[in-house]
C-alpha cells in the first residue's frame, strides 16, 4: 500500500466510510477537501511519466483470492493515466456543484459520489479482468441511487433502466471472462496478452468471436453505441447536475475505454473482421444522434443526444485500428469529459435558477447573466469541434484516421460535425439570445463564485487541451502504441493464411 | 530559412491580447480606452508586417518559422508554423491595414452602442484568426484561422442580442460555413492519405512533379474539395446565402469581415493551392463556372435590393465571383489583384453606407432616402470614389483588377467574357442605382441627417485615395509574378473598350431610371411581372432551401427519428423485452392457482416427464 | 451386524450435533409447561444455546470423520459443512423469531423445539451415507417444518400453508421412497457406496431402465425439496403463507439438506448416469431459472417476491450441479452459504416490517424506509444487492463460481441463459430498492419501530457475512473446496 | 415358501397401488382422502420393498419398510393435527376451497 496509485484509489474509499460516520453537517466540507487532496494526489501520478516515459508504472499485484487466482493488480499507463485525473478532477467540482442543489440526504449523496470516485478509478485501472469486472459493477450502484434519489420526476424509471441495461451487458462480459479464465488460467491483463503474445493462447475463429462479442456488447452499451443509446437520454435527464456530469464525463468512458483495452488487444482479428458493422453503427450513430438532439425541447436531452453523437466518433476512431485513430479516440474521450461535463453543469446553473430543462422556457439569458452565457458559449464552441478548443483535435484525428481506411467513412462523420454546429448554436441561440422576459430577469443572476470556481478549470483546459495537445497526446500515444502493436502482432500469428480483408482492416 | 527569425506570431498575438484585455477587463475601462487598445494592437500588427517584411527583402522565397508542435500522431505531425510569401504579404498588408482603418471607424461608429467593449474584443479576435488564416504555413493552420474567423463572424453578425433575426442570420453563417468547412476537411484529409503532410511545402513539393490530371483523380477531388470550403467563406453557389442575412451584423463588421477581409479567404486559399488546381483542369472549369455564375447570379439580385447594405452584399457576393472566375481561368494573380482593389472600394462603400445609415439614425432602406449629397457631402465624396471604382471606370481601382480578369477570361473562353461584361453592367447599374437613390433626388425619410466624425470619415478618406488610385499603384500581378507565372496572349485594347463602355452603360441606365425618369423602374418591374418579383425575392433560394433540406431534416429528424425511431422503435423494444419479461412472469404465474390437486397434477406430470426421459431413455 | 450392534463411541461422537439438538429440543418441550407465559423467551435461549453446542459438536464430530453406526452415517467434510450451515441457519432463525413470537403473542417452547428437530433432521440428512438415513432424516426435517409452517393455528394463510406444505411434500416424498425402492431391489443395498459400487460393475449391474427410473423417481422428491422446476410449485404459496421467519428457515435450511443430499446420491450413487441425469439438470435448471425469475417479476408481496426468487437461486444452484464436478460442487455449497445469509438477512427485515398479523408485506409498504430507518434499508440493500449479485457481496461470488463452474462443464448456453436471466432478476430486487429510497415516505413506515434486538443481530451479522463472503470469499470457498472432492 | 408367485406380480401389484394412489390424491376432493391416498403409495412402497427384500434374501427390505410405517404414523399424526385446524378455520374438507394463497 506505499505507492501512490493504492491511496488515490483507497482514499475515496475511506470517504466514503468517513462521510457515512461522520455527522451531517460536515458531508460536504469532508468530502470536498477529500477529494481535492485525492485530486492534487492524482497529479502526481504524472510523475513516472514526464520522468521515465512510458509503462506501467505504480504496479501493485497482490493475490486476493487463491481460487481462482484472483489478483489486485493495478497500475497505471498512459491510456489510463488522464482518465483517473479526470475521474479526480470531476469529483470535487461535482461537491460544489451540488453545494446548493442538493438540498436532501446530504450524506448519502455525498456517500455515493466518493463511492462512484472509488469505482471509477478501479475501473481505469485495473490489471485483472476479474478486478476490472468488479470495479464496473460497483459504479452502477452508487449511480443508480445518485440518479434514483435526486433525480427529476421520472428518475426511478430512468434509474432502474440505467442498472437493467447495464447489468444486461455486463453479465455477457462476465461469462466472457470466465470463459477465457478456464482456457487460459489467469484473469492478468498481462499474463493474458503474454501469453497470446506468445501463441500460448489462442482461440478459433468461432471462439474469438464470441468472446469479442460479449466484451464488445456490455463496453457497446456503456458507450453507448447506437441502437443500445436509449437509456443515455432517460438517465442524463433524470439525473441531478452531478450525477449527469459524472455520467457523461467519466462513466461513459467506462465502454469506450474497454473497448481499447480489452476488446482491441485481446482479440484482433474478431475486431477487424467486425469493424464493419461496428464503424457503420458508429456513424449511424453520430449522424442519428446528432439529428435527434437537433429537435430536443429539453436541454439536457440534447446534450445527451449529442453525446451519442460525439461518442460514435470514439468508436469510429477505435476501430480505423491505427496510431491516429486510437489517439484521437482517447483524446476524444477526455475532451467529451471535459465539454459534456461542462454543458452539463452549465445547464444544471440555468435549472437551479429557473427549475425547467424546457429551451422554450429561456430566451434572452445574456442579458441578465453575461458571465453565465460566455462560458456556456466557449462550452459550446468546444463541443462543436472549433479549432483552439479540445473537440477539435480529437474528432480531427478520428476522422483522418478514418480516412486513411475509408474515405466514405468519413464523409458520413463529418456530417455529424456540421449538423453538431446546427443544434447547439440553435439552442445557444433559443436559451440566450432574444429578449428576456420581466420573470426571467428575476431569477437568473450571474454566476455566483462557487460556480465560477466549478467551471473555470474546465474552461481553461478546453483551451489548453486544444493548443497545447503535447501535454497530454504523447503519453496516450505511446500507450495506444502498444495496444496497436499487440493488435497487429497478434493478427499477424493467427493469420495463417492471411485474410486479405482483415488485413487491410476494411 | 535564410532569414533570422522575425518573430511573425507577434502579428496575430497582438490583437488576441486586444481580445484578451477587453474581454477580460473592457467592461469596467472607459470606451476611450478600449477604443485606443484595440486600435493600437491592430496598428501594432501592421507596423510589425511591414517591418517584416521590410527586413525579409525581396521575399523570393517563403519565410517559415516553426514554434512548436501542435499534434504529433503517428506519422501525423503539425506544427505551429507560420509562413510569409509573397501572397501573403499582400494579404497582411491589406488585412492589417484596412483592419486599423476599420477599427479607427468603428470608434466612432459604435460610440453609442451597448456593449462597445465586446464588440471590440470580438473585432480584435478575429484579427488574430485572420492573421492566423494568411500565415499559416501549413493547411491545419489555415483552418484554425478559417474556423476561427467563422467563429468571430458569428459572434459579431450575432452581436445585437436581443433582436431575433440578428441571432438567427448569425446561426445560419455558421452552419453555411460548416458545411463549406466539411468540404475544407475532407480535402485536407484526402490530403493527408496520398501527401502524408498538411503542410504546404510538403505538398506542393509532391503535387509539383504530378501529371495535369485529365480525369477526376485525387487532385481533382482535393481541389474541389477546397473549393467547396471556399465557397462556403467566400459566399459562391450555393452556399452564398448566408451573406446577406449576414447583413445583421454592425456596419463595421460588414465592412471589415463581409466585403474586405474574411469572405475572401476562399480566394486566398484557392490562389495558396494553385499549385493542385493547375493540375486538375475539371476543378479549375468548375471554379470558373461557379465563380461565373455567382457574379451573374447576385447581381441580378442586387438589382432589385431596396436595401443599401443588402445591395452591397449582393454586390459583394458578385465581386467575389469574378474572383473565383479569375482562379478558376488560372488568372490566380488576378484574383488576389480583385481581392485588394475589392476590399478598398467594397469596405469604403460599406463604411459610406454605414455612415449613411449613422446620419439617419440606422434607416437602410433607400426608398427614404435621397437627396443626402447635400446633407452628408463629405460622405457622398467618398462613396462617390468607391462608385467610380467598382463601376470599372478607368483609371480607378476596379476597373484595374475587373480588367484583368476579363482579359484571362477571354483568353479561357469568349463566352466567359460576355457573361462578365454583362455583369459588369449590372454591377455599374446597381451602385449608380444606389447612390442616385442615396444622393440625388429629394429627401424621402424623417431622420435630420448630420455629417459623421472625424474619426469616421478620416478612414474613409483614406480608403477613398486607395480606391481611387490603388489600382493603378499596386500592381499586385507583378508583385505576385513568382509565384502565379502571368498568362502570355495578346492585351487586346477592343475587349478592354467593350467593358469599359458596358460599365458606362449601367451607369447611365440607371441615371435614366433613378434620376431622369423615376417613374420607369416601377413602369418596367410591373411589366417584367413574374421576373421582378423572382429577383427581387432573391430566386426564392432561402424559400427553398428552407423547404427542400432545412424542414425535412427538422420535420424528419423529429417525427421519425426521435418520435417513431428513437421513443418508438429503438424504446419500444426495449420496453417490449420488459412487457413482454412481465407477461411471460404472468403466465408463469397462471400455473400457481393456488389448487392443491392441480400441483400434484404439475408433480405428476413432471415426474412422467422426467421418467420418460431418464428411465425410458436408459432402457433403450 | 450383529456383533457390533451397540454402538461405539466414535459413533456417538459423530452423532453428536444430532444428539445434542434432539435433547436439548425434548428439554425444551419438557421445559414449555413449567414455564410462565411471559418467560417464554428464555426457552429461545436454550434453544439457542443448545444449536450453539450443535455447532461445537459438529467441530468435535469433524475432528474424527468416518463413518457411523455401520456405515449408515458418514461425517465427512461435506457433511460438516452442511451441517454448519443448517445448524447456522437456525442460529439466525431463531434470533429473528423472538421479535415475531412476541408480537404474535404466540410465545412456547414447541416453536424452538421444532426448529431444533427439523435442524437435526436435516444434520442426519447432510451425513446419510445410506438412503434409509437420508428417507428418515428428511421425515424427521419435513414433519417439523409442517408444523412450523402453519405455527400459528388461528392464522389462515399459516393453516393453508402448512396443508399444502405437508400434503404435497408427502405426495413427492411417496416418490422419493418408491425410487429409493427400486434402486434398492435392483443393487440390493441401501448404502450409496455400495449402489455406486454395484452400478459400476458391468456384470451384476442391473438393468438400465431400473436405475433409470429409480434416479427419476428420487429426482421428483429431491429437485421438489429445492423447489427445482417443474416441481417447484408449492414453494410460493407455502413461503407466503408460513410465518416470515419460518419463510426464512425454510427457504435456507432444509433446502440446503436437500441440495447436499441430492449431489451425494447423485454424484456418488448414480454418478456412472451422469450423462443421463445432466441433461435433465440442465432443463430443470433453466426452467426454475425462468420460471422464478419471470415470476417474481410481477408480485408485489415480498414473502411472495422472495418466494420465486428463492426458486431462482435454486434454478442457478442447479446450474453448478449440472457441472457435475467438484468445482460444482465447491460452487453449490458456497452458494447456499452466502444464499443463506443474504435471504434470511432479508427475511428478517421482512419480519420486521411486516408487524403484528403480517399486515405489512406489500413492496409499496416499504416506501421511505431509506429515510425513516436508514440502517435497516441499507441493511436490506446489501441483502438485495447480493441476491442481484453486485460484486462485493457473497451473492456475487456465489453465481460467480456457479457459473464458473458451468462454463467449465462446456454449458455455455446455459450460462448465458442464466446470467441473463440474473438480469432480468435485478428488475425485481431493485424494485424494492426503489420504493424503500426513490418514493416518498408513506403511513406504512410512519410509526415503525426500530427493529427488536434479534432482528438486529440477524440483520448485522448476515450482513457482515454477506460483505466478507463477498471480499474473501476464500474463507469458505477454500474449505469447501477441500470437501467437495470427498463427494466423489 | 416355493416362489410360486414370482416377485414380479408383486411389484406390479405395488405400482398399481402407487398409481391408484397418485390417482387418488389427483382426482379426490376431500382432504382426508387426499391423505389416505398417500398412505396407500406409502404402503405399495412397503410391498416393493418387502418383494425386493425377499428377492434378495436380506432384511434391509424389511426394516426399512417398518421405518416407513413409523414414518407415516408420524405424518398422520402432524397431518391430521393440520387438516383439523384447517377444518377448525374453515369449517371445510374440500381440497378445493383451501386456495387462497395463489398467483
Amino acid at each position: 500500500m506505499t505507492n501512490l496509485l493504492n491511496w488515490v484509489l483507497a482514499l475515496p474509499l475511506i470517504g466514503f466510510v468517513a462521510v457515512i460516520a461522520l455527522p451531517k453537517s460536515v458531508a460536504r466540507m469532508v468530502t470536498l477537501l477529500l477529494s481535492l487532496v485525492v485530486f492534487v494526489m492524482s497529479l502526481g501520478l504524472v510523475a513516472p511519466f514526464l520522468e521515465r516515459g512510458n509503462g506501467n508504472w505504480f504496479v501493485t499485484d497482490v493475490p486476493w483470492i487463491q481460487s481462482p487466482e484472483i489478483r489486485y493488480h493495478i497500475s497505471l499507463d498512459g491510456l489510463s493515466l488522464w482518465l483517473v485525473i479526470l475521474s479526480t478532477l470531476l469529483t470535487p467540482i461535482c461537491v460544489l456543484i451540488s453545494w446548493k442543489y442538493i438540498d436532501t440526504r446530504v450524506k448519502e449523496f455525498h456517500a455515493f459520489l466518493l463511492l462512484l470516485e472509488f469505482g471509477l478509478i478501479g475501473v481505469f485501472v485495473s490489471m485483472d479482468l476479474f478486478l476490472f469486472y468488479v470495479f464496473w459493477e460497483v459504479c452502477l450502484v452508487p449511480m443508480y441511487f445518485l440518479i434514483g434519489i435526486w433525480g427529476h420526476d421520472r428518475r426511478i424509471y430512468a434509474a432502474v433502466k440505467f442498472f437493467l441495461y447495464t447489468m444486461a451487458g455486463s453479465v455477457l462480459m462476465l461469462v466472457a471472462i470466465i470463459y477465457l479464465y478456464n482456457k487460459a488460467g489467469t484473469f492478468d491483463y498481462v499474463n493474458l496478452i503474454d501469453l497470446m503474445q506468445r501463441g500460448r493462447l489462442t482461440f478459433t475463429q468461432t471462439e474469438q468471436f464470441y468472446l469479442f462479442l460479449a466484451f464488445f456488447f456490455a463496453f457497446a452499451i456503456k458507450v453507448p453505441l447506437f441502437p443500445l443509446h436509449t437509456w443515455l437520454p432517460d438517465a442524463h435527464v433524470e439525473a441531478p447536475t452531478a450525477g449527469s456530469v459524472m455520467l457523461a464525463a467519466v462513466m461513459l468512458k467506462m465502454g469506450t475505454y474497454g473497448l481499447v483495452r480489452f476488446c482491441v488487444p485481446m482479440f484482433p482479428q474478431a475486431a477487424r473482421q467486425n469493424a464493419d458493422w461496428i464503424v457503420t453503427l458508429a456513424i449511424i450513430g453520430i449522424i442519428y444522434g446528432a439529428l435527434v438532439a437537433l429537435v430536443q425541447p429539453n436541454m439536457k436531452k440534447l446534450v445527451a443526444y449529442s453525446s451519442v453523437s460525439h461518442l460514435g466518433f470514439v468508436v469510429l476512431g477505435i476501430f480505423s485500428f491505427n496510431q491516429q485513430g486510437l489517439d484521437g479516440a482517447v483524446y476524444q474521450m477526455l475532451n467529451h469529459g471535459i465539454s459534456t461535463g461542462a454543458l452539463f453543469m452549465l445547464v444544471g446553473f440555468l435549472y437551479e435558477r429557473r427549475h425547467s430543462l424546457e429551451i422554450a422556457d429561456y430566451g434572452g439569458v445574456s442579458t441578465p447573466a453575461p458571465a453565465l452565457t460566455t462560458a456556456f458559449i466557449v462550452t459550446t464552441l468546444a463541443s462543436v469541434g472549433l479549432p483552439t478548443l479540445n473537440n477539435f483535435v480529437g474528432e480531427f484525428l478520428v476522422l483522418q484516421a478514418s480516412a486513411l481506411v475509408n474515405i466514405w467513412w468519413t464523409v458520413f462523420a463529418a456530417i455529424g460535425v456540421i449538423l453538431s454546429a446546427g443544434y447547439m448554436l440553435w439552442m445557444v441561440q433559443r436559451t440566450f439570445f432574444g429578449e428576456a422576459t420581466e420573470d426571467l430577469r428575476h431569477h437568473m443572476a450571474d454566476l455566483n463564485p462557487r460556480e465560477v470556481a466549478a467551471i473555470v478549470p474546465l474552461l481553461f483546459l478546453m483551451l489548453w487541451m486544444g493548443v497545447k495537445t503535447q501535454t497530454f497526446l504523447p503519453y496516450i500515444s505511446q500507450a495506444n502504441a502498444r495496444i496497436l502493436q499487440q493488435s497487429q502482432s497478434g493478427v499477424e500469428f493467427r493469420a495463417a493464411t492471411p485474410n486479405p480483408e482483415a488485413a487491410n482492416g476494411r | 530559412m535564410e532569414h533570422a527569425s522575425q518573430q511573425l506570431w507577434l502579428i496575430p498575438l497582438l490583437p488576441l491580447l486586444g481580445f484578451l484585455i477587453n474581454g477580460l477587463f473592457g467592461r469596467r475601462f472607459p470606451n476611450l480606452l478600449v477604443g485606443l487598445i484595440a486600435v493600437g494592437t491592430v496598428f501594432g500588427s501592421f507596423l510589425w508586417v511591414v517591418k517584416s517584411l521590410q527586413a525579409l527583402g525581396a521575399l523570393e522565397h517563403a519565410h517559415v518559422e516553426h514554434y512548436y508542435t501542435w499534434l504529433e500522431s503517428g506519422n501525423l505531425n503539425i506544427g505551429v508554423d507560420l509562413m510569409i510569401d509573397r501572397l501573403t504579404a499582400v494579404m497582411l498588408l491589406v488585412v492589417t491595414g484596412i483592419g486599423t482603418l476599420i477599427h479607427i471607424y468603428a470608434t466612432g461608429y459604435m460610440s453609442h452602442e451597448g456593449g462597445f467593449y465586446r464588440f471590440f474584443a470580438y473585432l480584435n479576435l478575429f484579427m488574430f484568426f485572420m492573421l492566423t488564416l494568411v500565415l499559416g504555413a501549413n493547411y491545419l493552420m489555415v483552418f484554425v484561422g478559417w474556423e476561427g474567423v467563422g467563429l468571430c463572424s458569428y459572434l459579431l453578425i450575432g452581436f445585437y442580442t436581443l433582436k431575433k433575426s440578428a441571432g438567427d442570420a448569425a446561426k445560419k453563417a455558421f452552419i453555411v460555413n460548416r458545411i463549406g468547412d466539411f468540404g475544407f476537411t475532407l480535402a485536407m484529409f484526402l490530403m493527408f492519405v496520398h501527401f502524408g503532410s498538411f503542410d504546404f511545402k510538403t505538398v506542393f513539393d509532391k503535387v509539383a512533379p504530378m501529371a495535369v490530371e485529365q480525369t477526376a483523380g485525387p487532385l481533382t477531388w482535393i481541389a474541389l474539395l477546397l473549393f467547396v470550403g471556399a465557397a462556403g467563406k467566400s459566399a459562391q453557389i450555393p452556399l452564398y446565402v448566408w451573406l446577406p442575412d449576414a447583413m445583421e451584423g454592425p456596419t463595421p463588421v460588414s465592412a471589415l469581415i463581409h466585403a474586405a477581409t474574411m469572405v475572401t479567404a476562399g480566394v486566398y486559399m484557392v490562389a495558396r493551392s494553385s499549385v493542385i488546381f493547375l493540375r486538375a483542369p475539371e476543378a479549375m472549369d468548375v471554379v470558373a463556372v461557379v465563380g461565373l455564375a455567382t457574379a451573374v447570379m447576385a447581381a441580378t439580385i442586387g438589382l432589385a435590393q431596396n436595401d443599401i447594405k443588402k445591395v452591397f452584399a449582393y454586390s459583394t457576393v458578385s465581386q467575389l465571383g469574378y474572383m473565383f472566375l479569375a482562379c478558376g481561368v488560372g488568372a490566380f494573380s488576378a484574383g488576389i489583384y480583385h481581392v485588394v482593389t475589392h476590399a478598398f472600394f467594397k469596405a469604403l462603400l460599406f463604411l459610406g453606407a454605414g455612415s449613411v445609415i449613422h446620419a439617419l439614425e440606422g434607416e437602410q432602406d433607400m426608398r427614404h432616402m435621397g437627396g443626402l449629397m447635400s446633407k452628408i457631402p463629405i460622405t457622398f465624396a467618398v462613396l462617390a470614389c468607391a462608385w467610380v471604382a467598382i463601376a470599372g471606370v478607368p483609371p480607378f481601382a476596379g476597373f484595374y483588377s475587373k480588367d484583368e480578369i476579363l482579359l484571362a477570361a477571354h483568353h479561357h473562353h469568349p463566352w466567359m467574357y460576355w457573361v462578365g461584361v454583362a455583369t459588369a453592367a449590372m454591377t455599374a447599374f446597381y451602385v449608380s442605382r444606389a447612390m442616385f437613390m442615396t444622393f440625388f433626388g429629394k429627401y424621402r425619410g424623417h431622420h435630420h441627417p448630420h455629417e459623421s466624425p472625424f474619426v469616421m470619415w478620416g478612414p474613409l478618406a483614406v480608403l477613398a485615395v486607395l480606391s481611387l488610385a490603388g489600382g493603378w499603384y499596386f500592381k499586385i500581378p507583378h508583385f505576385l509574378e513568382p509565384l502565379f507565372p502571368l498568362a502570355e496572349g495578346a492585351h487586346d485594347e477592343t475587349l478592354v473598350y467593350i467593358s469599359v463602355a458596358a460599365g458606362a452603360a449601367g451607369i447611365g441606365l440607371a441615371w435614366l431610371f433613378y434620376v431622369a425618369s423615376p417613374a420607369l423602374p416601377d413602369s418596367i418591374a410591373n411589366s417584367l411581372g413574374g421576373l421582378y418579383k423572382l429577383v427581387y425575392n432573391k430566386y426564392f433560394v432561402d424559400e427553398a432551401y428552407n423547404a427542400a433540406i432545412v424542414n425535412p431534416l427538422v420535420n424528419g429528424s423529429r417525427s421519425l427519428l426521435w418520435r417513431v425511431m428513437d421513443a418508438g422503435v429503438i424504446d419500444g423494444a426495449v420496453n417490449g423485452v420488459g412487457s413482454l419479461s412481465r407477461s411471460i412472469g404472468g403466465f408463469v404465474r397462471l400455473f400457481q392457482s393456488g389448487n392443491i390437486r392441480s400441483y400434484a397434477a404439475w408433480v405428476t406430470l413432471g415426474c412422467v416427464a422426467v421418467l420418460v426421459a431418464l428411465g425410458m431413455a436408459g432402457g433403450r | 451386524m450383529g456383533d457390533n450392534f451397540v454402538p461405539t463411541a466414535a459413533d456417538m461422537t459423530r452423532f453428536l450435533p444430532e444428539l445434542i439438538l434432539t435433547v436439548i429440543g425434548t428439554l425444551i418441550m419438557v421445559l414449555e409447561p413449567l414455564t410462565r407465559e411471559e418467560n417464554k423467551s428464555r426457552l429461545g435461549v436454550i434453544a439457542l444455546a443448545g444449536l450453539v453446542a450443535a455447532m461445537w459438536g459438529s467441530a468435535v464430530a469433524a475432528a474424527d470423520p468416518g463413518t457411523a453406526f455401520n456405515q449408515m452415517l458418514i461425517v465427512d467434510g461435506f457433511g460438516t459443512f452442511f451441517r454448519f450451515l443448517c445448524i447456522g441457519v437456525g442460529i439466525l432463525t431463531v434470533l429473528a423469531s423472538f421479535a415475531y413470537l412476541n408480537r404474535e403473542h404466540a410465545n412456547s417452547g414447541e416453536y424452538y423445539a421444532l426448529i431444533l428437530y427439523s435442524i437435526a433432521g436435516q444434520c442426519v440428512m447432510v451425513t446419510a451415507n445410506e438412503l434409509i438415513m437420508l428417507f428418515i432424516g428428511l421425515e424427521i426435517s419435513s414433519i417439523a417444518s409442517y408444523v412450523l409452517a402453519g405455527y400459528l393455528r388461528d392464522d389462515k394463510r399459516n393453516n393453508e400453508s402448512a396443508l399444502k406444505y405437508f400434503l404435497l411434500g408427502s405426495f413427492a416424498t411417496a416418490f422419493l421412497l418408491y425410487g429409493i425402492a427400486w434402486i434398492y431391489g435392483g443393487t440390493g443395498t441401501t448404502n450409496l457406496t455400495e449402489i455406486h459400487r454395484v452400478l459400476t460393475n458391468r456384470d451384476i449391474a442391473p438393468l438400465a431402465g431400473i436405475v433409470g427410473t429409480s434416479a427419476a423417481l428420487m429426482f421428483v422428491g429431491f429437485a421438489f425439496k429445492v423447489a427445482a422446476a417443474p416441481f417447484q410449485i408449492w414453494a410460493p404459496d407455502v413461503y407466503q403463507g408460513a410465518p416470515a421467519p419460518v419463510a426464512a428457515f425454510l427457504s435456507a435450511g432444509p433446502k440446503a439438506a436437500a441440495f447436499a443430499i441430492f449431489l451425494r446420491v447423485y454424484l456418488t450413487a448414480f454418478d456412472t448416469i451422469a450423462d443421463r441425469w445432466q441433461p435433465i439438470v440442465v432443463v430443470s435448471a433453466l426452467a426454475t431459472m425462468i420460471v422464478g425469475n419471470f415470476a417474481a417479476l410481477q408480485q408485489s408481496n415480498i414473502k411472495r417476491l422472495l418466494a420465486y426468487s428463492s426458486i431462482a437461486h435454486a434454478g442457478y444452484v442447479m446450474c453448478a450441479i449440472a457441472a457435475h464436478s467438484q468445482i460444482g460442487t465447491q460452487a453449490v455449497m458456497f452458494y447456499m452459504v452466502s444464499y443463506a445469509f443474504m435471504n434470511v438477512g432479508a427475511f428478517a427485515a421482512v419480519t420486521h416490517f411486516a408487524r403484528q398479523g403480517e399486515r405489512y408485506v406489500n413492496t409499496e409498504d416499504l416506501a421511505g424506509l431509506g429515510v425513516r430507518q436508514p440502517a435497516t434499508a441499507a441493511l436490506l440493500t446489501v441483502f438485495l444487492l447480493s441476491l442481484i449479485g453486485v460484486p462485493l457481496t457473497g451473492g456475487f461470488f456465489g453465481k460467480f463460481y456457479v457459473f464458473k463452474a458451468a462454463l467449465d462443464a462446456n454449458l455455455v448456453w446455459l450460462t448465458i441463459l442464466g446470467l441473463l436471466n440474473s438480469a432480468v432478476a435485478a428488475y425485481y430486487y431493485l424494485r424494492i430498492i426503489v420504493v424503500m429510497y426513490f418514493k416518498e415516505p408513506g403511513d406504512s413506515t410512519a410509526n415503525l419501530q426500530p427493529p427488536a434486538m434479534g432482528i438486529q443481530a440477524v440483520l448485522w451479522g448476515s450482513a457482515a457475512a454477506t460483505l466478507v463472503l463477498g471480499i474473501f470469499p476464500s474463507w469458505v470457498l477454500d474449505y469447501a473446496g477441500r470437501s467437495a472432492n470427498l463427494v466423489k | 415358501m416355493p416362489s410360486a408367485v414370482p416377485v414380479s406380480w408383486y411389484l406390479i401389484l405395488s405400482a398399481i397401488l402407487f398409481g391408484l394412489g397418485v390417482a387418488g390424491f389427483l382426482f379426490r376432493r376431500n382432504i382426508i382422502t387426499v391423505f389416505m391416498s398417500i398412505e396407500l403409495m406409502l404402503n405399495a412402497v412397503n410391498l416393493s420393498l418387502v418383494a425386493f427384500s425377499y428377492q434378495h434374501n436380506q432384511t434391509d427390505g424389511h426394516i426399512f419398510s417398518f421405518f416407513v410405517m413409523v414414518v407415516a404414523a408420524a405424518e398422520a399424526a402432524v397431518g391430521l393435527a393440520i387438516i383439523l385446524t384447517v377444518f377448525k378455520n374453515r369449517s371445510t374438507l374440500a381440497i378445493d376451497d383451501v386456495s387462497s394463497l395463489k398467483n
